[in-house]
């Protein structure tokens, strides 16, 4: 790393080919791609530009391939979509033509540009020019580089020991790796366990799913870790450092889950399982079927809470003596490579809408609790009785979509299970009990998947009576306890009052409470609904943004069983890959140092957020392991003395950028620094979805915000720039742990410079936006545009002054 | 599994609690108040009588509560405390 | 010598230790627990050999302190046991002595006097242990000791100790010396028929009516041992008869020490055995015990050739006192002659019977006992 | 409550005639009694074949108070003399419950040598860290600095750490509880019970009278806050480590090992040359 020799390419004089990408008309609906090429052909060390259809088809790659060979190109520009989408298409290209993928830059025409400036075509060419400009004069600047192989530990993590996790541990052991599954409840077998019969097929959820846990439980390459949680996770893809924190169950493997234990325990509770409809005891398994078998007494509510054992029943009425209440927790430490993320989801709690009268009134329950009673082997052994008088329900009712797509709720996103959930629901009392009355009141019924209309067709021939429009509330009859459903049917436009013994809400699936763990522990990112969020919603479903990092199941959105394993499997698969290369390479985007600039001052080390750099006290240097740099580039903006910088984001790299944004009508112009994983695919995001904003902007990218040095933003105010952005992930989110911290203290350092020397520093905005906020980065533009169109001649001059000693450096 | 439990549950009533019966031998007892404060259920207090050791023996509060742990008699140093579980005795017997 | 059965019937030719241990052999005891000590040593090693051959126990312990309680605990899980030592041990022994007389525990303690005080002579006899046997321990009691003066007595005295112990539930001593001890000697062990052996008395009731310490008109309760089911208490501490702690209770402290004391002064004329030799005419007795008297009896026959009128009255018993043979050859002696290996410990008791009849003491030790020339002398200046 | 004259349950266990015992209130004696007669009611013990040996202290009246043959010897012996009880009738089962001084003061040297030998002898130590009876004198447990009639200044001796010391010198069972841990202290009687070899049980017990009040423990109460507020059971950890401070009490089981008995080893061997006898006798 540090010191490096010259590779061949870069000493001879850059060589650049251009390419302007049509897609069709996605890009040139709104930008004169010849226009644009014909202006690439003027700039500095261009030696060709053209502009094509699609530049990433085979045709549009061969193209590259052809020139690059014909007239020695030694850079590459294509002016296309967002690199997020086909930067590896165009390196690979590069490669199969023997150029080093580090010499390829891509200018974002389509996302940051067409997309968002639909209507106004100058500006959108102009923009796309000077897009072009800042790829070309980075591109000049490019060094090839060799990526750094780190070795990958065959054994995988599954968090959640549910269907999905249950099936990606299976895959994973089944294919010869060795995997940790770490459940938080004493068994698993997650929501699916407690549900009844499974739709569109009705059959018998834990009677399929009860061989797999039990798989689980015995393969020989599987280590169960239940009534366990992830407490620490550190190092990188390939090299995690896992921390499990293994509660006590305070009974021992040697029980043989007979049972004589809790039938003597005093103790009684609500069996959270049964949604509390069954009871419990103080020592319980949560059900039959639980894996492990093994009991586990509930240390909250047991006698012998505070260390005395006051009552020992248990123990003694166990004759393989497995009940040790001194039990303590203990911490495992784990190697993994890969980690799979299977948390699942929660349900929705009803009673934050009072009007439905959840916990209010008796009969009206959730769809979960449906489950268990309708469940033989549930509290009322399968009997539909209401909870009121334990009588079976002549007239049930369903009320769909409680707790999603709903601002009341505050859940706008469908939970896709529930309208499936209900048909079979309505169908199961049906079967029991021909004769009951049975009205779903939904918005849509929403039978998208394979055999789920005919599912939905059967209900509505059984006689199931499906109203269009939900009650507007529910009213409970004190004396019959009987239910009425008031609403509007918007099909007939008129009002129902409906009376029914029943009411089931629908409720929907929401992200886990304690999402927010997992996502600090692995450096993941959320979506607005709360649910971890994909690398690419098409290209990398499965993958999580954080390298070796995957998910299955609800944990990534709601989903119905089906769906959650499907996704469980590929993911398996993509652990699978990983572990079967037993390698991966690190993008060459660690640090470059220069050690007879540094001072040794140990800034770097400070805000490493990996731990990647150390000190070496006999040689008085600073030292980088390569494999545990993550490659956020803070410690390269943080340097004082320039001794530090980052590989294919050098200073000179960047400042050239800056530059090239800012050589003509700099005080138009908004120079915009985002990071790749959050803010830059916020503004891809907006572009996806046609959001409009002005054409201010240029947007310069860097990995992560981290690496947005002071300087860069002093040179662009130095260059008379009207605005500069800094956006990255919301705190908490960054991909690099915690490194945007330092990008906010550097923010506030620019303000306070600012503020002293009389600059408005509205100039300067922070922005954390996440991959999803697509709207929040359009606004920021919009409302920043009017911050440029007040910004003074005479202001810009001053912030020049202020700032012209960025000019000098590099 | 984080669902507010709104039910109570069906078959709490199938759960017959235990019948303890609380015997106290008075006299027996020198009053170390063990018993008393290490009840989890708190179902003993001084009473206000003087035995024949001259000290305030135990009195039940409320035999209801007693889940018939036996601690009391346990930890008694004078065996003047025991209880039976009429409850499982019947059991017993049917 | 090693036989393979219990009692080896026949002559031997053995020393004094080994006809100890082979006498408590014969004798039924089948525990034994000691702690090294010379001149006693032979006996624990002996016995070390023999016990195991017929299922009975030799063992070790740390002390002589941790030896004497474990013999009282065999003895009450139902075993005859014995232990031997000598003067320093036997001081070690004499806190749980008073245990066993208190719990009337029968064994049998062996002690081969050496030279003392402390550490003393190893090596040499002696006989000054003759008091600390009476009144070694703490409080008031009565206890059995026993003097043999051959090695044949070494073996007949052991057998005859340990019948007494059972029969009067009482620590038994056999008081023998260094000389006797290693002396080695002609042993006739007699057949088992010809031998005369005692047990303790059992109880005849049923356990609930057992009273552990209520005795029969001989003074000695009848004794149950551990495992039989009685489920008795027994303590060191003042006790009644159902063996309960009555600490502050005069009455039961008076009644249970006079009775532990008479067991053995109301029955001193079964149990007290004494050697006349030409005493009906005896003008000077000689009063000797132990190896001692061996020399005295040859002086004896040499003053009797020179004419003198000599007799010799040797106490087999040395407690309880042989008061009344004492008293009776006093009323025609003219003196008593009292030779001893010690400074002068059971002439005392010689003087306090003998009234007016003066009484000559015959000091001697730390090297061999007195020649029969020295106490011929005596005999001579004390017939006059 | 019912009318009838009441009949403790256990009170088959135990020698009625002698009760009510002598202990004080709030003495932990009593409780000890009260988990060792649970632990012989669980384990169903023949009572016949049952020998309780205690020395001199208050819990040394503990042999009177039990219902089976039992001995009450002098001051530190009751180890030596069931040494002899056990040799001579193995079939007996032997429990010595006696007090810390009388067991590793005055009686330090039998007991090392008893675990040394590894003889079925289950012994329990009642700790109260001084001369209860005697009317509360420093002993070889009572803690640094702690107030006795014998160290008035505060106590400059170190105490023992008996388990460490059990351990150490051959103990195959070896475990302490408190009196407030009676469930615990019951199963490991039990357990002990059941083992063949040399087994040490350390109960902590509170002595409110003479060590309590002088040592701001007021009452027997105070002394089971006390316990349970500062134990910590640490199940086979280091018994070396196992301290017992105003802090930290560190209770458990410590040892749980397997070793042939001497007097099963001695009277193998007795089997065995008995044997050769009888070949060498026909």
């Amino acid at each position: 790393m540090a010191e490096k020799k010259e590779p061949e390419q870069s000493k001879e004089e850059p060589r650049i080919g251009v390419y302007v990408c049509h897609c069709g008309l996605n890009i040139a609906g709104s930008v004169d791609c010849a226009d644009v090429a014909k202006f690439a052909a003027t700039l500095p060390h261009v030696v060709l530009a053209k502009d094509n259809r699609y530049t990433c088809s085979d045709q549009g790659q061969d193209l590259i391939k052809k020139d690059i060979k014909e007239n020695k190109l030694n850079r590459v520009v294509v002016a296309s979509c967002s690199p997020r989408l086909h930067e590896p298409t165009f390196r690979k290209t590069c490669e199969e033509a023997g150029l080093n993928k580090y010499l390829f830059e891509m200018a974002n025409i389509r996302e940051q540009c067409s997309w968002v400036h639909l209507y106004d075509k100058e500006a959108g060419t102009e923009k796309a020019k000077d897009l072009v400009k800042v790829a070309v004069a980075k591109a000049a600047l490019l060094e090839p580089a060799e990526e750094s192989e780190v070795p990958i530990t065959r054994k995988a993590l599954v968090i959640g020991g549910g269907v999905a996790g249950i099936q990606a541990a299976l895959d994973l052991a089944d294919t010869g790796h060795k995997v940790y599954v770490v459940e938080k409840e004493p068994s698993i077998g997650g929501m699916m366990a407690r549900i009844d019969k499974t739709f569109p097929t009705m059959d018998c959820s834990i009677c399929i799913l009860a061989p797999k846990m039990s798989d689980v439980g015995h393969h020989p390459n599987i280590e169960l870790f239940t009534n366990s949680e992830v407490t620490e996770v550190k190092g990188y893809i390939g090299n995690f450092h896992i921390k499990v924190l293994k509660k006590p169950r305070y009974v021992t493997k040697d029980c043989s889950a007979c049972g004589e234990c809790a039938k003597v325990c005093p103790i009684v509770a609500p069996n959270e399982f049964d949604v509390g409809l069954a009871i419990r005891h103080g020592i319980y398994t949560p059900f039959a079927q639980a894996v492990p078998s093994t009991y586990i007494i509930d240390m909250n509510l047991c006698l012998n809470k505070d260390g005395v054992v006051v009552c020992d029943k248990c123990m003694k009425a166990c004759e393989r003596q497995a009940v040790k209440y001194e039990m303590k927790p203990e911490t495992v430490d784990l190697e993994v490579g890969t980690i799979i993320v299977a948390t699942g989801a929660d349900v929705f709690d009803p009673t934050s809408l009072p009007d439905y009268g959840y916990g209010k009134y008796q009969n009206v329950i959730t769809s979960l609790e449906f489950e268990r009673l309708i469940n033989a082997g549930g509290p009322s052994g399968g009997h539909l009785i209401r909870p009121s008088d334990n009588q079976i329900p002549k007239r049930v009712a369903f009320v769909q979509c409680v707790g999603s797509r709903s601002n009341k709720s505050g859940r706008l996103y469908c939970s896709n299970v529930c309208c499936m959930n209900t048909i079979k629901d309505s169908l199961l009392i049906k079967e029991h009990w021909p004769e009951t009355e049975i009205y779903v009141f939904y918005v849509d019924i929403r039978a998208y998947g394979k055999g789920f209309e005919d599912l939905y067709k059967r209900a509505r021939k059984a006689g199931v009576v499906f109203v269009r429009g939900l009650p507007a509330e529910i009213i409970e009859d004190k004396k019959t306890k009987n239910l009425w459903l008031i609403g509007e049917n918007s099909l007939q436009k008129e009002l129902y009052k409906i009376s029914v013994d029943m009411a089931i809400l629908s409720i929907g699936l929401e992200a886990r409470k304690d999402s927010e763990n997992i996502q600090r522990l692995l450096t993941l990112s959320r979506t607005q609904d709360g649910f971890f969020m994909e690398a690419h919603p098409k290209l990398r479903p499965v993958d999580a943004a954080t390298g070796g990092v995957f998910f299955a199941g609800c944990a990534e959105g709601p989903k119905d069983i089906k769906d959650s394993v499907t996704q469980a499997s590929a993911a398996a698969a993509r652990a699978g890959i990983l572990m079967a290369q037993g390698k991966v390479t690190v993008e060459a985007i660690t640090p470059i140092m220069f050690p007879e600039k540094c001072k040794v001052c140990g800034l770097c080390l400070k805000v490493c957020p990996y731990n990647a750099i150390t000190l070496n006290k006999d040689l008085k240097r600073v030292e980088l392991i390569e494999a545990a740099c993550g490659g956020c580039g803070t410690c390269a903006a943080e340097c004082p003395f320039g001794a530090l910088t980052q590989k294919h984001f050098t200073d000179e790299q960047i400042i050239a950028q800056i530059d090239a944004v800012t050589e003509n009508n700099a005080e138009k112009k908004i120079v915009a620094f985002c990071c790749n994983w959050c803010s830059y695919a916020g503004a891809d995001f907006a572009g996806v979805s046609r959001m409009q904003y002005p054409p201010n902007a240029r947007i310069i990218r860097t990995m992560c915000s981290g690496r947005v040095a002071q300087k860069f933003v002093e040179r662009a105010f130095a260059r008379g720039a009207a605005a500069v952005l800094v956006a990255g992930c919301h705190i908490g989110d960054c991909h690099y742990i915690n490194a945007n911290y330092q990008t906010q203290k550097r923010v506030e350092r620019l303000w306070k410079k600012m503020e002293q020397n009389g600059l408005n520093k509205e100039r300067l905005q922070l922005l954390w936006a996440s991959a999803a906020e697509g709207e929040k980065f359009a606004s920021k533009i919009k409302e920043m545009k009017t911050i440029v169109d007040n910004v003074t001649s005479k202001e810009i001059e001053t912030a020049q002054k202020v700032f012209e000693k960025a000019l000098g450096e590099v | 599994m984080p669902e507010r439990i709104k039910h109570k549950p069906l078959d709490s009533d199938k759960i017959t609690p235990p019948r303890a019966e609380i015997h106290i031998i008075k006299d027996q007892c020198k009053g170390c108040g063990y018993c008393i404060s290490f009840c989890p259920k708190k179902v003993l207090e001084e009473s206000d009588e003087i035995n024949a050791r001259g000290v305030r023996p135990p009195r039940v509060v409320d035999e209801g509560q007693c889940i018939v742990c036996s601690f009391c008699s346990a930890v008694c140093p004078d065996f003047a405390i025991y209880v039976v579980d009429r409850k499982s005795e019947g059991e017993k017997k049917a | 010598m090693t036989g393979k059965r219990s009692l080896l019937t026949g002559a031997h030719f053995i020393n004094g230790d080994t006809a100890c241990a082979e006498g408590a052999v014969a004798a039924g005891c089948r525990f034994f627990a000691g702690y090294p000590i010379t001149p006693a040593t032979e006996i624990a090693e002996h016995l070390s050999e023999r016990m195991p051959e017929f299922g009975g126990i030799y063992v070790q312990m740390e002390d002589e302190i941790a030896s004497m309680a474990a013999v009282i605990g065999a003895s009450y899980a139902g075993l005859k046991s014995m232990t031997a030592t000598s003067g320093p041990g036997f001081s070690l022994m004499q806190e749980n002595i008073g245990l066993a007389v208190m719990t009337e525990t029968p064994c049998v303690i062996v002690d081969i006097m050496r030279g003392g005080p402390s550490t003393g002579q190893p090596t040499l006899p002696g006989q000054q242990d003759v008091m600390q046997a009476r009144w070694g321990s703490h409080g008031d009691y009565e206890i059995i000791a026993l003097s043999p003066s051959s090695v044949q007595e070494m073996f007949t005295l052991t057998v005859e100790a340990f019948n007494l112990a059972e029969k009067y539930r009482v620590p038994t001593m056999l008081l023998g010396d260094e000389i006797v001890g290693h002396m080695w000697e002609k042993v006739l062990i007699p057949s088992a028929d010809e031998l005369k052996i005692v047990n303790r008395k059992k109880p005849k009731v049923l356990p609930k009516e057992y009273l552990p310490f209520k005795p029969d008109e001989d003074l000695v309760p009848p004794m149950a041992c551990f495992g039989e089911g009685y489920r008795f208490h027994a303590t060191g501490l003042t006790h009644d008869e159902h063996g309960y702690p009555q600490t502050t209770n005069a009455e039961v402290q008076f009644k249970l020490v006079n009775r532990l004391c008479d067991k053995i002064r109301k029955n001193a004329d079964k149990i007290v055995k004494v050697e006349e030799v030409m005493l009906e005419d005896a003008d000077v007795v000689v009063f000797g015990y132990g190896i001692v008297a061996r020399s005295a009896l040859s002086a004896v026959r040499k003053a009797r050739a020179e004419g003198i009128k000599a007799g010799l009255l040797r106490p087999i018993t040395l407690w309880p006192f042989p008061e009344k043979q004492v008293t009776k050859a006093a009323k025609h002696a003219k003196a008593f002659v009292v030779p001893e290996m010690n400074c002068g410990q059971l002439v005392r008791e010689v003087e306090r019977q003998a009234k007016t009849t003066p009484v000559h003491f015959l000091s001697k030790f730390g090297e061999e006992p007195h020649t029969p020339l020295e106490i011929l002398e005596a005999i001579r200046r004390n017939n006059k | 409550m019912t009318k009838e004259i009441l009949q403790h349950p256990l009170s088959s266990y135990l020698r009625t005639d002698m009760m009510p015992h002598i202990w004080c209130p709030g003495c932990g004696n009593g409780i000890v009694l009260n988990c060792f007669v649970h632990a012989l009611d669980e384990l169903k013990m023949d009572l016949d074949k049952l020998v309780v040996i205690s020395g001199i202290g208050c819990i040394g009246r503990t042999a009177g108070y039990t219902n089976t043959d039992s001995f009450h010897t002098t001051h530190g012996r009751s180890i030596a003399f069931a040494t002899g009880v056990k040799l001579a009738n193995p079939e007996l089962n032997i429990v010595i419950v006696s007090g810390d001084g009388d067991l590793f003061a005055i009686g330090g040297n039998h007991f090392i040598h008893a675990a040394r030998r590894n003889i079925g002898i289950k012994v329990v130590c009642v700790n109260n860290f001084n001369y209860g009876m005697t009317g509360g004198q420093l002993g070889p447990t009572t803690p640094l600095d702690a107030i006795t009639t014998t160290s008035p200044y505060g106590n400059s001796e170190h105490p023992f750490n008996l388990v460490h010391l059990a351990a150490a010198s051959g103990a195959i069972y070896v475990a302490r509880w408190t009196t407030l841990h009676v469930r615990r202290l019951t199963q490991s009687l039990k357990k002990m019970m059941q083992k063949e070899g040399f087994c040490f049980v350390e109960v902590i017990s509170p002595c409110p009278e003479v060590f309590g009040r002088r040592n701001k423990l007021k009452s027997g109460m105070d002394m089971m806050e006390l316990f349970k507020k500062a134990s910590v059971v640490e199940n086979f950890s280091d018994p070396a480590k196992a301290e017992i401070t105003p802090e930290k009490i560190v209770v458990g089981e410590f040892v749980d090992i397997e070793k042939m008995s001497y007097e099963k080893l001695f009277h193998e061997k007795i089997a065995s040359i008995n044997e050769k006898t009888m070949e060498q006798v026909r």
